[in-house]
């Protein structure tokens, strides 16, 4: 294919990513700062100087479990224990449907493993009223706002009590009453709809924001790019979250990220001050969120933040990550585990030890033990106890037009 | 009453529906300062501030998206495509996210926002001023879709369409902007103002949505259509002197099956217009639905007249605008006994 | 001669393709090292290098852009979109680039690449995993559309597709992947070993774009189907005990009106079946198209068993899909006399 | 619509951008440097250093007309004089075929008044094999390539020897032979596009490069970002021009910048060199060009370059600007026009005067209405001489398929 004119010249290549992947170590983190390190800008500050940190990680908890640095959130112990109780929750909550699946109750399932920290520090850090767009590794924003259990389990079990009617792939939850948006199976769509939703707040006056959630691979998407021209031309009030969690199925982050140093960079060519966060760290995620909370509540504008963290089991149950994965990839990944991490702090600050912390955890795998056994009893997309199909006419416009009133008469004929 | 062009009763339409409801907020490429590159909007920046109606950036995901949100806040949203040949890259947030979001939240999020867009050829410009998409939408379930063909259906149907609770595709063929345009491309333009249907009310008004409206009685066949081709099939009927019940569907989903349906039973002959391509188009599903239902009362095959299948090309649009000739020449084929 | 799956068929024309001629690249999400989420790529990256076959950012806008760049330098891209319903965000770039770039460069310029998704329901992949959205490409002039059926076909179209001078869009009904699925989901799987369709050719074959396969001759009814339906419509013949002709359409756009007619002129009757929603799917097309030609041979009006015209639900899949027992409900409708 | 449940809290308003339009004098520049103040960096220097010139803009040009500092092309005097014809071409030609619209006798007309020198030394600094991926202001790359002036105007007519058959509207040229790709009519499809071209280039070992091209209000859609993405990460060989010319039809550059301070600041976040580049200086467009073309021929990958130009005219023919610009919005444009710039630093170096230029102007005067009158005497659309209908169903694929023949045929009977 060379059309070459000038046999001198260098012929080109293409570079392809060749990212740690298989059986080489993973290079997991770049740039990771001590605890403590990283500046706390003002709320204002220009984004140029919030640029130069992009190298940087605000981290809050060292390696002892202590609280340094500016960025130390000024939380209640109380709120502290209730992050680790609604982290745990998360988790014990993802492995009792794990389970579930691998019992042939329900039909697919997706996790957060690992990532726990971010939704849940975030949902306690922002206020009711406010709205997050997240993805599928969002439930911790559910959780730590209270969200019946039973009820996300009857929608992953697709039973007659599914609030969404079996029409959604599990873990697609749509809960407006506790600040979480529909989640879509299209990647990205949410991200501008978070700053349409933020803008319609600040039309109206409000004096409620909007969170949008994605994953680092999604950013490549389209919509994402058109979230931040929004968000900047408009100087929308909305956080603009990645969970760079290192991989997107099967294809590690550097095929989004390209050649830029971290994802956080995408911030600056729209003058969306970014921040890196360890997305590990309870505390770091908490204050950073608030952060950028508060500079969306005094109209200082959008907010930019990756959160690192690691995806650490499969992508959904229908990937076999062996293929692709590094061996020990979680146990290798500097930043820890998010639900160990804070349960070392507060051992640390004498307010936790292995006693209640076994409690917690036997009471926490109760109560989602108890609540999977009622949402169990409603049945599932497995026993069939689904609801009537006839539902399924339903909400596809405020009101039943004629094409479908037909349509479901036909269904009652042959279903 | 006053006598309107349909830009003026667009205008109009939009006037009545954000002085009624401070919910109502309109965008779009060049809609607010300027008005429009048509000047649906013009106006509305200067009546109602720049947090009611204001410019974009060029980005139709971005306007799309971002209206989806705003819909779900609360506001209704009207937003303007420049061309119906530019929603390609707003198609995503259409089908996947506004026509999808009170079905997949089962009622918990909705989306009741308007998308404008002209369409439709006859302004010599080319591929990309010139579409017709209405089949792109017509088969996406959540979706309603409206074209118009003259001031007074376009102002009441859009204000009905921002007070619809459902995302609304509002679709304004281009031709029939400034007049009643009957396909003569050669001939003289008549304005609205010498058109019956160019008399618009004052105020609110709405025109229901999923409602047909029978254009012209007859009883030799009967012609569907919407858009600029009403005005074409009235004048090949009046030139092939054909008896011709036309049929303006207006809205598309939901359709008047009731209204087709009753006038093929009556008058046996059926022929589908539109200047959308031919395969696939919203043609066929028309042509399906008449023989599924009335199959047994056709004395002829149904025709088609459509725009051919290729892109609509700028040198030679009106070989490719199915024009009068080409309408009653299948007038004339549908009456063969 | 090698028993296949569909997708060891799909992974085998690629690897014809792909050593025949240096100029086929292949990408996609997760295609390259890991092989694609349904493994149709799996070791293409391993045999012929990551410049032939590679991962690609989560982008199908970028990888549709690339793939219309690259083929008008002279390569022959053969991507993947990971399910049908995520081709929306390209298809801007299919519609208004691959598919125009010919016509409007008059030659100049042309975008020979092949998209693959797979498409349809059935594996409770809810309304983002389960879409058939070829009605969407079948109205776009200048795309080529082919759907397939079985390991056989899939082989033969695939590498006939690569070679094809036009964009071809490539749909592959994820349910018959590993088996020729007929509908029956509550019954044990059949594997392509054990069909005659799972034979397939070693190294290098095509089969001819725009050519319908008769799967089933019969003199009772004609049923016009594609993808998964072809097989549910077997099903549903068998269990009616009615002797219905079964045309496999393979390829929709061109279309073997040929075969159509010659078959409906013989039964008298057609049923159109497909997964995709009911209301502008490409059964209208269908339907239009039998009756213009064949109006005066129809015993009875033609039926369409489509998908409802919803989103497609999770846990009501079943009720949704135009299993054997819908299909063969109206093959009896059909035969009422 | 607040639905505060706080009622300290400050409501939160919107920013809706309040650019200079209408009748306030226009801020349409922002960060000129002076003439050589702008270094030049090494080829493979860091993408920070490289962005923290980003206030900068490469000049060439000072007031006076001399060239000065490093960025001044080593290029001959023929080859400068080649460059003013080249552009004074483009503008005859424009004034041309506008004086055509007013007489009615064609459709339609973009012109590049006041950009001309950006594609015309872009063109130059290029070579043969090169693709270009142009919008309908790049006229200027085919006169300089040495496309035959008539050959265009014959598209402009849609006349029966238009190489397109009258498909498309008046300026969107294609050429390949002249590595000039087939225009859309869709914004910013052709970035993506140019990028899989330099792509293929490399893949295949090729030595040919891509030139992406797009407007200031086009960055805004999302193949933009998809570019960049694809870009950065293969590190594709792939000049990325933004041209700046302050305005989208009636919008000004603002709206799609949002709050950042350039557009060449939207490379940062991806790892891609970007400059400013004064679009009006020949020289310094001309040494921009070489720069990014040199880094993508030794495979340094992609390079991002804002030229900051003015659109003098209207948008279009279609468009009346009276409407929403300012009055004298071109003479107060601090870069002046491309033409007199080069004519005066002709004129500075002894190698043009007064006579020469007046001679040269009126050599392509003739020329041009040469061109014109021979193009015409083809016919056009509006006299009814655009060749045979039928040939509008050729092309839609490589054979006629059975439909299309029977619509031709269709046709044949009617038309
Ligand atoms: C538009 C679109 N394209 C592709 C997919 C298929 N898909 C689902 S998840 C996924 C990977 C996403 O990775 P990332 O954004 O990093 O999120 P993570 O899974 O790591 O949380 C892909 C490609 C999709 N859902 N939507
Ligand atoms: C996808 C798409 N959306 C909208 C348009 C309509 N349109 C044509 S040119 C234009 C303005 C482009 O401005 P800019 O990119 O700055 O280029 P300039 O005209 O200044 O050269 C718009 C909105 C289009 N052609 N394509
Ligand atoms: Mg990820
Ligand atoms: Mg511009």
């Amino acid at each position: 294919m060379t059309r070459d004119n000038d046999k001198t010249a260098t012929p080109l290549r293409l570079q392809i990513p060749h990212p740690a992947r298989g059986q080489h170590p993973p290079d997991q983190v770049r740039f990771i700062s001590r605890a403590g390190e990283m500046p706390k800008p003002a709320l204002d500050e220009k984004v140029e100087r919030i640029a130069l940190m992009r190298k940087q990680l605000v981290r809050v908890l060292d390696d002892d479990g202590q609280a340094v640095g500016p960025w130390v959130p000024d939380i209640t112990t109380e709120e502290k224990l209730q992050g680790l109780r609604n982290m745990m929750l998360v988790r014990s909550f993802d492995a009792r449907l794990l389970r579930a699946h691998r019992q042939g109750k329900i039909s697919f399932y997706m996790q957060s493993l690992g990532e726990e920290a971010i939704a849940c520090a975030q949902q306690r850090a922002l206020r009711p009223g406010d709205m997050h767009f997240p993805t599928y590794r969002q439930s911790g924003l559910l959780i730590s706002a209270g969200y019946p259990l039973v009820t996300m389990m009857n929608q992953v079990l697709s039973n007659e009590l599914d609030p969404l009617h079996g029409r959604q792939l599990p873990v697609l939850y749509s809960a407006k009453s506790h600040g979480f948006f529909s989640i879509s199976g299209n990647l990205a769509t949410q991200y501008i709809q978070a700053v349409g939703w933020a803008m319609a707040s600040a039309l109206s006056g409000g004096t409620e924001i909007a969170s949008a959630w994605i994953g680092e691979g999604a950013t490549a998407e389209s919509d994402f790019h058109a979230a931040l021209v929004f968000a900047s031309t408009y100087q929308a009030p909305v956080i603009l979250n990645i969970v760079n969690n290192h991989w997107a199925i099967s294809t590690p982050e550097d095929f989004a990220r390209g050649a830029s140093a971290t994802f956080a960079d995408r911030g600056y060519g729209f003058s969306i001050p970014a921040l890196r966060v360890d997305g590990n760290d309870y505390l770091a995620v908490y204050a950073a969120s608030q952060w950028a909370a508060e500079r969306a509540r005094t109209n200082l504008g959008p907010t930019l933040i990756e959160w690192i963290t690691l995806r650490v089991g499969a992508h959904s149950t229908s990937d076999d990550p062996s293929v692709y994965r590094p061996p020990n990839e979680a146990e290798s990944f500097p930043l820890g585990d998010p639900v160990e991490r804070l349960r070392q702090h507060l051992e640390f600050i004498g307010e936790w030890d292995e006693d209640r912390h076994q409690t917690l955890q036997s009471e926490i795998d109760t109560q989602v033990a108890e609540a999977f056994a009622e949402a169990e009893s409603h049945g599932s997309v497995k026993t069939g106890d689904v609801g009537s199909a006839r539902t399924m006419f339903d909400d596809v416009y405020a009101e039943l037009p004629r094409h479908l009133l037909e349509q479901r008469d036909m269904l009652g004929d042959s279903a | 009453m006053t006598a309107m062009t349909m830009i003026e009763a667009i205008r109009d339409a939009h006037l009545v529906a954000m002085e009624r409801d401070p919910k109502v907020v309109v965008f779009g490429e060049d809609v607010g300062y300027f008005g429009g590159v048509f000047r649906c909007t013009h106006g509305l920046q200067e009546r109602f501030g720049d947090h009611r109606c204001f410019d974009t950036p060029i980005s139709e995901a971005g306007i799309v998206g971002a209206a989806v949100g705003m819909a779900a806040y609360g506001l209704r949203p009207c937003v303007e495509i420049q061309f119906a040949d530019y929603m390609y890259p707003a198609y995503d947030q259409i089908v996947s996210e506004a026509a999808r979001l009170r079905h997949r939240s089962a009622g918990d999020f909705t989306s009741p926002l308007v998308i404008r867009m002209p369409t439709g050829g006859g302004i010599y410009g080319g591929q990309t001023h010139s579409q017709s998409p209405e089949a792109l939408f017509t088969h996406v379930a959540g979706l309603k879709t409206v074209v118009v063909s003259n001031p007074y259906d376009a102002k009441g149907l859009l204000i009905a369409a921002i007070e619809d609770d459902d995302p609304v595709i509002f679709l304004e063929p281009k031709r029939v902007y400034n007049g009643p345009f009957d396909g003569h491309h050669d001939k003289p333009i008549v304005p609205w103002s010498k058109h019956p249907l160019g008399e618009v009310p004052d105020g609110h008004y709405t025109i229901e949505i999923g409602k047909a409206r029978v254009h012209r009685e007859g009883t030799d066949l009967t012609v569907l259509a919407y858009g600029t081709l009403v005005h074409v099939a009235q004048a090949a009927a009046e030139e092939q002197g054909i008896d011709a019940e036309i049929i303006d569907l207006r809205t598309l989903v939901p359709l008047d099956v009731d209204a087709i349906v009753h006038s093929v039973q009556k008058t046996g002959r059926c022929l589908v217009v539109h200047e959308a391509t031919r395969t696939s188009g919203f043609g066929a599903e028309l042509s399906a639905i008449v023989q599924e239902r009335c199959l047994f009362h056709l004395e002829a095959p149904i025709i088609r007249v459509c725009g051919w299948d290729t892109p609509y090309p700028h040198a030679h649009e009106w070989s490719y605008f199915p024009g009068p000739e080409r309408v009653g020449n299948a007038m004339q084929e549908l009456m063969k006994p």
